[in-house]
């Protein structure tokens, strides 16, 4: 490595020297000074949270030397003089706009381009106007967003109501969800415990939130038949969050002096500690059945196959696709994506819950027309490069926002 | 003593004899070493505290590999810069033990791997309390709250906090302190309005960030055309243009089979039942994939922790370097015994 | 009355939340819930500490069968604490010399280093070492050809692990120039880009539209099991 | 043959686990002493990582984030070595930033393994610097898009970024012209995609080096959002080789450092578990279309 180094050294020195040499012969004539833009213009960035100005210049047609653009700015403060100029960006050649960020959104700017070349710079062409960077009331480019969102919402919401109306709600069977009670009763006769483990995420994952609501049905219908459910946590909060769901299922079924708090106890935030923990518990008081439900990562497999082992009929449901296959592969159940999404409204029972499920059918229905039409207009645009389809493919993700 | 159970104690027994061979052998193993470095720094005039300027000197010991000392030694036998470290052999050590510990579950629960479990559970604990303490509440509540006391024992650069995030840091003490009534004898229920909070909170960001993220750019992305030309300098070419077709075809056909499966309200029969079985076919091809990939990382990680037990522990080989000739000598002495 | 405030909390949070992100001024409130989030589970680890200690201490006091780890987990416990919070043995911050508490608490020399070094690490990179027993534990069980399905998920698997080591090249290496989109490496490259897109690609969306009607569910208040189902 | 039928049916998972110890250990062993390593053919997704950091002019500031912890170092580690001894090679700035906690110890091994001990001339705050961690996840990497000095005020080790001279023109993440995070799962490499990559309307540029894990979630973004990917083990021996051969003096006289070559040894024992995996699922299958027949024997 250092003879490469000291070769790199050696010709930088060379390179130098030969341009020391050269100088005084090659101080080419060709080469004109750098020429400052013809004009420079700066706008305020339309429908934004406000500190962004857009600024673009036009450039001569004879460049010169330059190399680079230098733009730079100078705040008016409130006595009306102006500030000294700060450098905003010094962009290629080929670029004629700039975006200044981090402004204030009260205070006006002048804005100053120069051209830059090896040899000096030109002079400095001014913007016409000062130029404040307005905040404005409604993100414009996120309306598409903000339309998507409304969208997903009124299909869930419409069949929600729906439902209440008492339009019957169908929904297909999702075995794993039918599984529960049995595995549940399983262990009320096997006179074992349950365990269940709701992901090694905190409460601000919905994967968490979702596994937790799973838990409310689950520890019902465990209070119900009178079987022992054991709550690891790795996270202090989900701790707290599962105690209070536990304990109102227990008061809901009607028990509740059989619940105990200490059976949900939070063991570490380390996700291997945590595993360390769950897979010795297992192997020594072989729980007749486990669920998993929530966020998990490598720890899935650690965990489905220590539940083999000991022969526990194991459901899992999580959203996290990169494990899926680990518990497809080991445990009796698993609830994919979104039908573990989906769980807690499907064991609910209730109506107004399976209405919302009909309103994701919905969603997808509308998702699946948008990539046939979308598909469609490519495969058009494809062939004729240029045509209506292009335009009309431009347009549709246009409205999607991207 | 069935059949079995003899030959896995034959094997354990070889492993145990194997090790004591190797410990007995010499040419050395499982020793760390470290190195002196002697630190110094200027601390300028307080004119508030009135104390003068003063400069600060400490030692500290950095670990080096074996070489090094061995080099050292090699140049001055009465060198004091580098030397043997009793706290990292005796860390290397238990090391050594505790991973031999977590292995030996997969034979079965014992001793040894419920003592590393115990240690495991009470250490990470803490460690990750100990995080949360100089790393989430020192800088961030702290730092807003008092941060003159922070800037002024702590962190010396901390930057000021503006009025919103003081706000923000109040607000998150007083759910705080709601969350810990649970600990009070009476008003532990109210513990239960930080949790809604949270939660409602933690719903609304994810509608968001999941249609955004998501939703729309997983659609959008979709949208590719059925006919993909390949042109090369102009001219279309007919097998790539082929291939990036059916590949495009595919991908779609497949996106919308997929979510076929996941629709709730239709049963499984007919057309939907087929496009949801063909849906089935690809998430089957998918997990596959997955898994192959994962075998991948998971054995680089029991690589890495036998090239640990062989390497830094026992000293049997030197892949990268850190003793060179004195591991040869072990190594292949090891070989001849064998 | 106790369900219906955390009910309403719960609903104005999450509304107000989902409209933030849409106003300039409150655009950046997501990002400062993450830091109160983060502050709140930093206090709650109070409530996760007294469970840990109340569980191993009842554990000691009654005697049960194996209290004697739960001691082990106890010392361990408080010595991490102990240190870290202490921050023992942890050299100076050379930069700012003057102030005992500003050096580094994972410093090397220090001891709560070298308990992240030799206790930590090697228990928990063990642990997850685990995993390349168990990848072959479950694909000797699970991967056989019961069906179709089963047929495609051990033959993809197959082809990938076959694919991504030297012995895809040895294996098909000699195909010609023409056929090289056979060659295991390529396929392997093929089933990616294509079919893994694809499975990939609708579990997002499912799972984008699971996440939002699961999180509507919840602030419009129908679902309320996370506070104990029913009512 | 009804024997070895009999064996596979009820076969104790532990003679699998004893297998797998043997098929990984072997290999180890064997490497370790002879020093031989297996030959790499690099794939398009890690020579574009390659050519990536090669195309850059040398002092190039470019990002680095270590967005892992020691529990994926096996897969990583090698990855982050090979990376930061490229960078260092050509001469690029190079800014390191943690997104998890754990990272920042990482990233001062990396710079210790390679920056110190083999380009000594580097100096730490202006060739290099190590931020060390933030938390806030995604939450950070929006604030990186408009003001990196907000997420990170400070250098690892206490000082004010603003007086470091290696962030000199660094505003906002967009002042890269190339990222490089090294990720084992959230937040990570997806994330980056999702928040800086996508919002910044392809302006940024980044490769990844990344778990077998999170391989097939991050091939849709390849080549389009991603400009190279270096994925698993694999990934970070194909790279290693590229590396060293293009830093090997031109006669090859010299073989590279061994402390470079850890990802290439770890394909051996990587060999022999695939190997042991393939075999299983063969004998799997042995053994269940074995049962079937005699089942379907039994009921006829």
């Amino acid at each position: 490595m250092q003879i490469i180094l000291s070769v790199a050294a050696a010709r930088m020195c060379a390179a130098t020297a030969c341009a020391a040499l050269c100088a005084p012969l090659c101080a080419s004539p060709s080469a004109s000074p750098p020429t400052p833009p013809l004009s420079v213009t700066a706008a305020d960035v339309p429908w934004d949270a406000g500190g962004s100005i857009e600024i673009s210049w036009v450039p001569a047609a004879n460049l010169g030397s330059a190399t680079t653009w230098l733009v730079e700015r100078s705040e008016i403060g409130a006595d009306g003089t102006s500030g000294p100029w700060v450098t905003v960006a010094e962009v290629a050649i080929a670029t004629t706009t700039t975006t200044a960020a981090k402004l204030s959104h009260t205070a006006p700017y002048w804005f100053r381009v120069t051209a830059v070349g090896s040899d000096g710079s030109s002079s400095p062409t001014n913007s016409p106007a000062h130029t404040t960077a307005h905040r404005n009331f409604f993100i414009g480019e996120k309306l598409p967003l903000f339309s998507a969102i409304l969208t997903v919402c009124a299909c869930v919401i419409y069949f929600i109501l729906a439902a209440r109306k008492g339009r019957p709600m169908k929904v297909r069977r999702i075995a794993a969800l039918e599984a529960i009670d049995n595995a549940v009763g399983r262990a009320t006769e096997m006179g074992r415990p349950i365990l269940f483990v709701a992901g090694i995420q905190d409460m601000d994952n919905i994967q968490t939130v979702a596994g937790i609501t799973v838990l409310g049905h689950v520890s019902k219908t465990a209070a119900e038949y009178d079987a022992t459910i054991e709550v690891p946590t790795s996270r202090s909060l989900v701790m707290e969050a599962a105690r209070e769901t536990v304990q109102a299922s227990y008061l809901a079924a009607g028990r509740p002096e059989a619940y105990n708090a200490d059976l949900i106890r939070y063991i570490t935030d380390e996700q291997f500690g945590f595993v360390a923990y769950v897979s010795g518990r297992m192997v020594r008081e072989k729980p007749a059945t486990c669920f998993y439900m929530g966020c998990f990562y490598a720890e899935s497999l650690i965990l489905a196959e220590t539940g083999n082992s000991i022969g526990a009929i194991q459901i899992a449901g999580t959203a996290e696709s990169s494990q899926l296959p680990f518990f497809v592969a080991a445990c009796d159940y698993t609830l994919i994506g979104e039908e573990f999404m989906a769980a807690s409204a499907y064991l609910s029972g209730e109506p107004d819950q399976m209405g919302s499920l009909k309103g994701q059918d919905a969603g997808k229905a509308i998702a699946s027309v948008l990539i046939i039409v979308g598909v469609v207009l490519a495969t058009f645009a494809a062939l004729s490069p240029g045509g209506f389809a292009t335009a009309a493919l431009g347009a549709l993700r246009g409205i999607l926002g991207s | 003593m069935s059949g079995p159970t003899r030959t896995w104690a034959i094997i354990i027994a070889v492993i145990i004899v194997l090790l004591g061979v190797r410990m007995s052998i010499g040419g050395g193993m499982g020793r760390a070493y470290s190195q002196r470095l002697e630190q110094k720094a200027e601390v300028p005039a307080n004119s508030q505290t009135n104390t003068p300027a003063r400069t600060i000197t400490w030692t500290e010991w950095h670990a080096v590999q074996p070489k090094i000392y061995f080099a050292a030694q090699r140049a001055d036998p009465q060198q004091t810069q580098v030397a043997f470290s009793w706290s990292d052999t005796i860390g290397l050590w238990i090391g050594a033990f505790f991973t031999l510990a977590v292995f030996s579950f997969l034979y079965r629960d014992n001793a040894g791997y419920r003592l590393a479990e115990a240690v495991i559970i009470g250490v990470s604990a803490a460690y990750w309390g100990v995080i949360g303490f100089w790393d989430t509440l020192m800088p961030k509540l702290f730092g807003a709250l008092v941060p003159s006391f922070v800037q002024a024992h702590v962190m010396p650069s901390l930057p000021n906090p503006s009025t919103a995030t003081v706000i923000a840091m109040t607000f998150a003490l007083v759910l705080g302190v709601l969350l810990l009534m649970r600990l009070a004898p009476k008003g532990g229920w109210i513990s239960l309005w930080p949790m809604a909070f949270i939660i409602g909170v933690t719903a609304g960001l994810k509608i968001v960030s999941h249609i955004e993220g998501d939703l729309v750019a997983q659609t959008v992305a979709t949208f590719k055309p059925l006919i993909s030309p390949q042109r090369i300098e102009g001219v279309v070419e007919i097998w790539p243009t082929v291939w990036a077709s059916l590949a495009n075809t595919l991908v779609v056909v497949g996106v919308l089979c997929c979510l076929t499966y996941f629709f709730f309200s239709v049963d499984h029969k007919g057309v939907v039942g087929r496009a949801a079985r063909t849906g089935i076919m690809y998430l089957m091809i998918t997990f596959g994939a997955a898994f192959g990939f994962t075998v991948m990382g998971r054995v680089a990680l029991l690589a890495a922790r036998i090239e640990f037990l062989f390497d830094d522990w026992l000293w049997l080989i030197d892949p990268a370097g850190k003793r060179t000739i004195e591991v040869a000598a072990s190594a292949v002495s090891m070989l001849c015994w064998w | 009355m106790r369900r219906m405030v955390p009910m309403w909390i719960a609903i104005i949070a999450g509304f107000a939340m989902l409209l933030s992100a849409f106003f300039p001024m409150t655009e950046s409130l997501g990002e400062t819930f993450g830091d109160v989030f983060n502050v709140v589970a930093a206090i709650a680890f109070i409530l996760g500490a007294g469970s840990l200690a109340k569980v191993n201490l009842a554990k000691v006091s009654r005697r049960d069968p194996g209290w004697g780890f739960a001691v082990v987990t106890l010392i361990c416990f408080t010595i991490t604490i102990v240190v870290g919070l202490g921050k023992f043995g942890v050299p100076q911050n050379p930069q700012f010399a003057a102030l005992p508490w500003s050096g580094e608490k994972e410093a090397e020399g220090g001891a709560f280093a070298w308990i992240y070094a030799y206790a930590l690490v090697p228990i928990t990179a063990t642990m997850f070492a685990l995993l390349a027993f168990y990848v072959a534990s479950a694909a000797f069980r699970a991967f056989r050809a019961k069906n179709l399905e089963a047929i495609l998920l051990l033959s993809t698997a197959f082809i990938i692990l076959l694919g991504r080591t030297f012995a895809g090249v040895v294996l098909t290496g000699w195909l010609p120039d023409w056929a090289s989109g056979l060659r295991l490496e390529n396929l392997s490259v093929y089933i990616m880009q294509v079919f893994n897109t694809a499975g990939n690609r609708a579990i997002i969306i499912g799972i984008a539209l699971g996440v939002s009607a699961t999180s509507l569910r919840i602030l419009l208040g129908i679902d309320r099991s996370w506070m104990g189902s029913g009512d | 043959m009804k024997t070895l039928v009999a064996i596979l049916e009820k076969l104790d998972r532990r003679w699998i686990f004893l297998a797998m110890a043997l098929a990984v250990a072997g290999p180890i062993l064997i490497i370790g002493i002879t020093g031989k390593t297996l030959p790499e053919t690099p794939t398009p997704a890690a020579r574009a990582v390659y050519n990536a950091i090669e195309s850059l002019p040398p002092g190039s500031p470019i990002l680095l984030s270590f967005d892992f912890d020691p529990g994926s170092g096996g897969e990583l580690l090698p990855m982050a070595t090979s990376l930061v001894h490229q960078c260092a090679a050509r001469g690029h700035r190079m800014i390191f930033i943690a997104l998890w906690p754990l990272g920042p110890t990482l990233i001062d091994q990396t710079i210790k393994k390679v920056i110190q001990s083999d380009y000594p001339n580097l100096k730490e705050g202006v060739d290099y610097v190590n931020l060390g961690f933030q938390s806030g996840n995604e939450a950070v990497m929006k604030v990186i898009l408009t003001d990196f000095r907000k997420a990170f005020p400070t250098t690892k080790s206490g000082s004010a970024v603003s007086t470091v001279a290696a962030m000199k023109g660094i505003e906002r993440v967009s002042d890269f012209p190339l990222l490089i995070t090294i990720s084992a799962g959230y937040p990570g490499a997806k994330e980056w995609i999702q928040y800086v990559v996508s919002s910044s309307g392809g302006k940024v540029k980044m490769v990844t080096g990344c778990t077998g894990v999170q391989t097939p979630q991050l091939f849709p973004y390849y080549p389009a959002q991603l400009n190279g990917m270096l994925g698993a083990i694999k990934g970070a021996a194909e790279y290693e080789a590229l590396v060293n051969e293009s830093l090997a003096p031109k006669d090859h006289s010299a073989a590279p450092n061994p402390k470079y070559l850890e990802a290439q040894r770890r394909m051996g024992p990587q060999l022999g578990a695939h190997l042991l995996m393939v075999a299983l699922i063969i004998l799997g299958n042995i053994a269940f279309f074995a049962a079937r027949k005699t089942k379907a024997g039994a009921t006829s």
